[in-house]
């Protein structure tokens, strides 16, 4: 199988699915001339022309807009942001535009689009570039909120996002562009809503999504070095949740900890705890444990980000606490 | 290059065509009656939530509404009823809307503010000041995107220029040229603000500048006014693909919504009354006397009509039952995917 | 004591830090000439002038912005959000802006404001309308969030909220500004950050905060009937949020139900979860159950409207549910 | 009412004041001096994430800054190390932010992109395109609430006129008339995208007409045609308590940020090549030699002065500790309350 990076599974999704409908374009800052902030949407305007790789002024509000505008008569918008830190200023029209016109118009109108870009911090990009928005998104109803961790992911999901009719939130990440997976050459779709088991094991469970995939495989391996062995719960779609996926797992392993990007606070992982509780409450050997950015913006100076971030020997000292060792 | 000119409201446009007239003085009318019995039924505890009538401002939606083919769209803010009735939609479906009843045309998910009906291309009906323009810039960009001749007429208040929702979306749409009518309804008051104490210049049609746009001011309380300044700003869109920013003076003759008083602390009556002797239908139903296109039977003839009509959306929307409690749980997302 | 409504309290609040330090002022949309949206701040005009109480053109973006600016050169603004819906267009300010201002200006900057206005649903305003946000604001460090729920909290805290050298957000609720209660004459402030106990019982304990709080004593006061007695723990503020006084109450009665206002994922409800489970793990003897609005857009129909929303009679089934009462 | 004004560039507007004028280059010399440094440190890892330098503009911070008082005050967007030096921000206390140290400005919390110091008034270094031009209004009210006859300098790219925050802000500025310049840097890019392709209108200053501000153009790589344009605003701001809006045009000689090439998709090297030719530093160093106000060996001098305070930046920077762990969670709040 080609093995390529999570950049290329993305891009790939995107002319794949713009080959395939014409009614799919790409919108937003420096996707076109540029080629993408971060290559993502790269040869498509040559491919596609400049009516469906679209370059827009600096307005986050205003092409999110158009995007609501041009789905609800018909077109498949993708609206990318250049990275999701923008997209704060464009809220207001994926919360009371996308994500409730369906609703509002008594299911006449509704919003089939994709709003896209990379999310969470990166490297000593600082408070303002460096945050993670998956729990504000999956807090809000009439919208999906898809979390691709790997390529293999990345383009499967993102075919589905297109050709979902719902107006979908997709996270990407700066970190992950890079990073190299096999992708098949053949055509697949990966629904959305359904969690992976990214990797067996029965001492813990780990849920997570997106960029902390890497970061729970990775703690995966160096416990399984000392003989503890995890599940990995890829939830890939932080809403709707695969709440099925997380219990049979914690009912297997009866430990849980919860790795995520962003803050603590009404974040993910207090959602998962809330699920976990809640249905597995008699299996439960110990407190769910979750493993979080430390409550503060972000910092630049590199030892502090280091320090503020999730990270492995922070998610193995959360399982070990979980499974009662020192 | 953009220019602006100011429409002379004198002279009728649609000089001579007497079912023009009265066609454009039913669909004024209509509007009228209607809201006036939403008040009422507002009193009355039968509808609830935010309700925002368009009293005064009939030549508005009706000028503009009456130039349009059937496959062009239009949108709107919260203050739609006016326009959804001028476009076409029944009085039936919005009264029922109105009374939160299952058929209301968003089947009571919406009420008041969130009039919509795909059917007739008709796009809300929108609670965010400034909301619905990029969503209407969205449409002027599906139109070019597929090389169709359709215009989108964007309908909102003057406030609505001060919002950075406005600049955003009409920077886009004189960039790329899209086939939009921004129509500023100025009836000089946002809530209890007036637009001298909201924006820095006061001939709002002026911020078109700043957006290479065609642009132009007209009188509001003359539907002839508003028909000849919207067909030219229509055609402009439908052939040339250029957008148009057109400020229409207008007023309003109630109060903000429902909870608001007609004139006091922002403004004061002797302006209001001034207002009213320009009340359009007034107007248009003095040139039609004037002309002897239509006489006072006719008028009243007209009115019982019109009335009996509103009764009749009244008695369909208090018999329509409540939506099932199931509803609740429909259409947050659409199942199936392409 | 007199017995006054929320609205007056607020506006007593504010009438007295505006007469106690000049560097108040109170800015937003309506709030001077039309005396307030929903006249919290009546009067105000007439007693401060046009510079201290201004009025602003719809531009909720750029008045917060405004905000944060005059507050960074020392002056302490009060921003009315007409209501926290309209927020969401500013909430780049209170993010990017307000939250991480000291902490980007490593100590240089604090931003002493409050932003305030009207949160959550009201009766039939439908989709655009109806929005609780305190679980968003919640989630960012660096400011606080304020939620009282009677006339006493409201005044008390809303002092304190002007007093504080930090941001602060303020929510108050349409359909509280009408309740009345006791409000002393005498200057008082409360503490933010500090829960109340507004009932005390020992056979389950309800958390909650804001407009849900009378709910919870009416669903209190339903239940003794049935000899049954509820701690009601008024979290009041949600960042920082009480957990010792969840504890200590949760530690005695064993059974928790969240009741809030706002949607289910990642709400306010599921982080009192996660502190609960966390701290509380042997205490438990039931898993805590969360009362919360239905996943949907707030619909306009009066039946849909009343159904979506948690109400006495759902807090009830949710504490017998922890009591495993059927 | 609003005027608008081109300012010619080519009178020395401070002839005959040698000191001046060496001051003038002296400024300038250093922030290229020290941006050279840096895009040699970043090469080297010693520098992260994002770092815009502003080299081919110095002639818009030092003109605009150097007429300033000291309680006058200054704000800008991520590319901010010019205004910095120019406003007087030490190049170690700026390194060493770059660094991520902790005897850096902001103590290694904000880098490149966050640049203050609060003795200076110097107010940021923002990341959010457009975002601190409301903040910059709001400085300005609180001056107008205090009575006050301070200025604030907002400088932005000129891709931010076409953000909502931009309108929302001039709109109240100049309805309230707050003593406020916002100075737009026109280097013709907002990343890969030129000004036509963003903007409905090219001759940007033209905006200000929406907000009822006085409003002018002027030559960016002309320290005197700066200073000039500035001096006007600023005179304004202070005695008349009014803003302006001033298009400035120039041009960046490097990439946006250090990991955008210099010339290439979006710019032609020719292009770049033709500004060159005027750079800010050898206009004004010609002009000083012509009126033997500077000789080679005054040139000389200077740059060798301004090459060893770089170095020592660096030094320092590199000597200055990481910041202890426990800062992570320091200012998050201020415990203080009044
Ligand atoms: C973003 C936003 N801010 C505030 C409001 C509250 N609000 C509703 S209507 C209105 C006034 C709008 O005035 P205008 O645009 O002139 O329209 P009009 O009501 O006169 O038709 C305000 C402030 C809102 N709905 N949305
Ligand atoms: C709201 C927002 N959108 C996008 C970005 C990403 N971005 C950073 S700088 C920039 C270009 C800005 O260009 P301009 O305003 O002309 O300033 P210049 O970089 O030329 O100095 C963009 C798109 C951002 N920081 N903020
Ligand atoms: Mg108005
Ligand atoms: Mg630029």
């Amino acid at each position: 199988m080609p093995i390529i990076t999570y950049r290329d599974a993305l891009n790939q999704a995107l002319r794949e699915e713009m080959q395939r409908d014409d009614r799919v374009f790409i919108m937003g800052e420096e996707v076109a001339v540029y080629q993408g902030a971060y290559k993502v949407s790269k040869g498509l305007l040559q491919e596609f022309g400049e009516m469906r790789v679209v370059d827009t002024p600096i307005t986050e509000l205003g092409f999110a807009g158009v995007g609501v505008g041009a789905a609800m008569v018909g077109l498949r918008p993708v609206i990318e942001f250049m990275t999701w830190n923008f997209a704060v200023l464009a809220l207001d029209q994926v919360l009371n535009a996308a994500a409730k016109m369906l609703y509002m118009t008594g299911g006449q109108y509704n919003v089939p689009m994709v709003f896209r870009g990379p999310n969470g911090a990166a490297l000593q990009l600082s408070a303002q570039h460096s945050q993670a928005f998956e729990s504000w998104l999956a807090h809000i109803p009439g919208i999906k909120v898809v979390t691709p961790g790997t390529p293999y992911d990345a383009k499967g999901l993102l075919k589905s996002a297109i050709r979902d009719d719902n107006p979908i939130c997709f996270l990407e990440g700066e970190m992950l562009y890079n990073n190299k997976g096999e992708v098949p050459e053949e055509e697949y779709l990966i629904p959305i809503g359904v969690a992976d088991l990214k990797r067996e094991g029965d001492h813990a469970t780990i849920v997570t999504n997106g960029k902390m995939v890497l970061v729970a495989m990775k703690a995966a391996d160096e416990l399984a070095k000392e003989g503890i062995n995890i599940d990995v719960v890829d939830l890939r779609t932080v809403r709707p949740m695969d709440v099925e996926a997380i219990k049979a797992s914690v009912m297997k392993t009866n430990r849980c900890v919860v790795l995520e990007e962003g803050w603590e606070l009404c974040g993910i992982g207090a959602q998962v705890v809330d699920y976990v509780q809640r249905d597995c409450f008699d299996y439960l050997d110990a407190p769910v444990i979750r493993v979080h950015q430390a409550d503060v913006p972000m910092p630049y100076a590199k030892n502090l980000e280091r320090h503020a971030k999730p990270d492995v020997p922070k998610t193995i000292a959360a399982v070990k606490k979980v499974m009662y060792i020192d | 290059m953009a220019k602006q000119k100011k429409v002379d409201g004198k002279q009728p446009a649609g000089s001579g065509d007497a079912e023009l007239h009265k066609s454009l003085l039913h669909s004024m009318l209509l509007q009228r009656r209607f809201e006036e019995r939403v008040a009422e039924a507002y009193a009355l505890g039968k509808i609830g939530g935010f309700c925002h009538l368009y009293i005064g401002q009939e030549a508005v939606s009706t000028g503009s509404l009456s130039l349009l083919r059937p496959d062009d769209y239009v949108i709107t803010t919260y203050r739609d009823h006016g326009q959804a009735l001028a476009r076409g939609m029944t009085p039936r479906s919005i009264m029922a809307e109105l009374f939160g009843r299952v058929d209301g045309c968003v089947h009571g998910k919406g009420g008041s503010m969130h009039l919509f009906d795909r059917n007739l291309n008709f796009m809300g009906g929108h609670g965010i000041v400034g909301g619905h323009v990029p969503i209407a810039t969205g449409v002027g960009f599906a139109i070019k995107y597929r090389g169709g001749d359709q215009v989108m007429i964007c309908f909102m208040g003057e406030s609505v220029v001060n919002t950075g929702a406005f600049h955003e979306a009409l920077n886009m749409a004189g960039l790329w040229k899209l086939p939009v009518v921004y129509v500023i309804e100025n009836n000089r008051y946002g809530m209890g603000t007036s637009l001298e104490r909201a924006s820095a210049i006061h001939d709002i049609y002026e911020r078109g500048a700043a957006y290479n746009m065609n642009r132009a001011q007209c009188d509001g309380q003359d539907v002839f006014a508003v028909r000849e300044a919207m067909a030219e700003a229509i055609e402009r869109a439908r052939t040339e693909q250029r957008p148009t920013l057109l400020e229409v003076r207008t007023y309003r003759f109630m109060g903000h919504s429902m909870s608001d008083a007609v004139s006091g602390t922002y403004r004061p009556k002797a302006e209001l009354e001034e207002w009213q002797k320009r009340d359009p239908i007034v107007l248009l139903r003095t040139f039609m006397h004037e002309r002897g296109e239509i006489d006072d039977a006719g008028v009243q003839a007209m009115d019982d009509e019109v009335k009996a009509v509103v009764q009749d959306s009244w008695d369909f929307a208090d018999a329509s039952p409540e939506p099932p409690l199931e509803a609740l749980y429909e259409d947050v997302l659409v199942e199936s995917t392409t």
